[in-house]
């Protein structure tokens, strides 16, 4: 268990409609103690996961979308959102959560987790990992 | 009839179906992910052209798209206005 | 207006069980009829007692348990269905020589001739799925 | 319960991948002993639960094609295809099973249960229905 | 090589555990490695003893724990996704107070982690889902 | 790299997804529903241009879809093939 793999879990599902995306972030959240590289990418629907503002009382169910705002904490810092499925769907990305990290190595400097790439970069950054992590 | 649609416009194609299948004085209602539907610059904006369209609001809230998103006409409704949309229209129709 | 209402899918997974909840209960509070609910394909899932959700979710199960009770609904899971899937209520333990049941408050098992007659009996169908 | 209604089983997702299209079946075959006036609809991706030559030996599950053949002794006659589904998938009628079902007040003749209609014509009799289940 | 299999849907609804099995099989065949089968989401409700499939049919759970004698393979059970779903052994059933089991044989309940160690530990990671 | 589409072209953008982000190398395999997108003549034959694809032979069988019907240079292999495409590959994306 000593050697460090590239995880990637791969979001594409809309949030609330299914639990995919909540059960996914469960999995981020456990696999972060175990210290390997990881990385989030959000394609397809899974952008919707992302977005502002959700508020679940009327639907009686639990808003886990505060945790994605949590995930700096727990060294998750590297998330990738497709440019094209956020503009697929009138969706910029002002409409998603500002997520950062703070880096450590330089005194604690807040940074932006997200980076915006097109659908060709993403398949280079899936090209270079180990293990995608689907749901 | 209304036609009740829970499903992403991006996932399978029961708002399609729904919007082609649907004839004049018919409703169409989207609720959980179907709610996307309804956005502006989404799309399936150009699918609700001329169709008379509610989407649930708590599906909306819960996703975080306000209401200003959503294409001219639509109507929010909640719980309550769906069993009242249920009972104006003589059966439903929903595109699983 | 008299309803019956249908449950495709099990509990968390989708969201179609709580759609079904909730206009179960508007359609209620409104005064309208429920003839029936059914259970069927997935939606028997529903129908277990051994569910533990985290204490900061919604009980699933137990809320139409308390909505069945309170409104004396009758709740019906599809014994087809429910033999795929593992639930079980006393009847079915004997005839299928299992050694536990699961059904929880409030659910019956019986027929798809329950969802048929229930369609025959009610002014709507509504369904709820996947 | 004595009323007559006019039943419409809705099909639109494939065979074997879910099993939508067979607890659909298991419906269809219960309801009829209700002597309720039923149809079914093939639209979408269920159209291809009637294609012919199913043969399921190699994934272990039950081959339910033959049941549809059998929906003529149960006095389940009318079965509309549409053609625009059909046609988006490269299929044609000749693709399907062929189904029949024997007319009683015509001296048991043979007739076809499927009638391939449009989706303008399909809209056109949901209309006429008066429960539409969907699975 | 080393392999860690996924299944995120719950028997007979998705063909997902059917294709997971029939994989495996095929991967044991060949003598590959089978690290651990995890079972997540609705795949826990394949790790239930109470099914009782028509006869003419797969049974999909024994077809598993048989799978798993043969093999001795590790079968892992989300212990948070089968709380939400009511997938119980006996230390699941003392710590949240249920008064049955239905966990069948060869399966075992374990966090979340083991899926991670998984896929840490396999050359390859399969995912069957909806 | 070997990408998995388990869905009917028509049930969502799994295909087209994964036949937009495949690079040279990347190898497609069709289970479940998904074999219908391997169809000549259906929607998704078009996305599996120069793309290297197999569809899983038993999952075609149960369908009905006879292998004459296949785009030209799909080919069609069982679980042990899908077992040894998968050894073949570093990893696995399943397009869920």
């Amino acid at each position: 268990m000593s050697e460090t793999k590239k995880f990637m879990y791969i979001n594409r599902k809309a949030p609330y409609g299914t639990i995919y995306a909540w059960e996914s972030l469960e999995v981020v959240l456990i696999g972060a103690a175990f210290e390997q590289d990881v990385s989030l990418a959000f394609l397809d629907d899974g952008v919707f996961q992302l977005t502002k503002g959700q508020d679940t009382k009327g639907i009686g169910m639990k808003n886990f979308s505060p945790t994605y705002a949590a995930l700096g904490d727990y060294e998750v810092t590297k998330i990738y959102v497709e440019k094209e499925s956020l503009e697929e769907r009138g969706l910029t990305i002002d409409d998603l959560q500002h997520l950062v990290w703070e880096d450590e190595d330089e005194d604690w400097a807040e940074k932006d987790s997200i980076s915006l790439i097109s659908r060709s970069e993403l398949a280079d950054v899936l090209a270079t990992q180990d293990v995608l992590f689907n749901f | 009839m209304l036609h009740l649609v829970n499903k992403s416009p991006f996932d399978g194609c029961s708002l399609d179906t729904a919007a082609a299948i649907m004839k004049g004085g018919d409703e169409l209602l989207l609720i959980e992910d179907g709610v996307y539907g309804a956005m502006k610059n989404g799309k399936g904006a150009a699918l609700l052209d001329g169709l008379k369209v509610s989407v649930l609001g708590p599906d909306l809230a819960a996703r975080g798209i306000p209401e200003d998103r959503l294409v001219d006409g639509v109507s929010v409704i909640d719980y309550a206005g769906f069993v009242d949309l249920v009972e104006a229209n003589d059966k439903v129709q929903s595109w699983l | 207006m008299k309803l019956t209402i249908q449950v495709n899918e099990g509990p968390y997974q989708h969201q179609s069980s709580d759609s079904a909840y909730h206009f179960t209960r508007a359609a209620l509070e409104k005064g309208h009829e429920i003839f029936r609910v059914f259970f069927y394909h997935d939606g028997v899932n529903n129908g277990t007692r051994l569910t533990t959700p985290p204490q900061d979710d919604r009980n699933i199960v137990d809320r139409w348990s308390e909505l069945a009770r309170e409104h004396d609904l009758d709740m019906v899971v599809c014994v087809a269905a429910a033999q795929r899937r593992g639930i079980v209520d006393e009847g079915e333990a004997e005839r299928n020589g299992k050694d536990a049941t699961n059904i929880a408050d409030g659910f019956r098992i019986s027929g798809l001739g329950q969802l048929v007659e229930g369609a025959i009996n009610s002014d709507r169908l509504v369904v709820f799925g996947d």
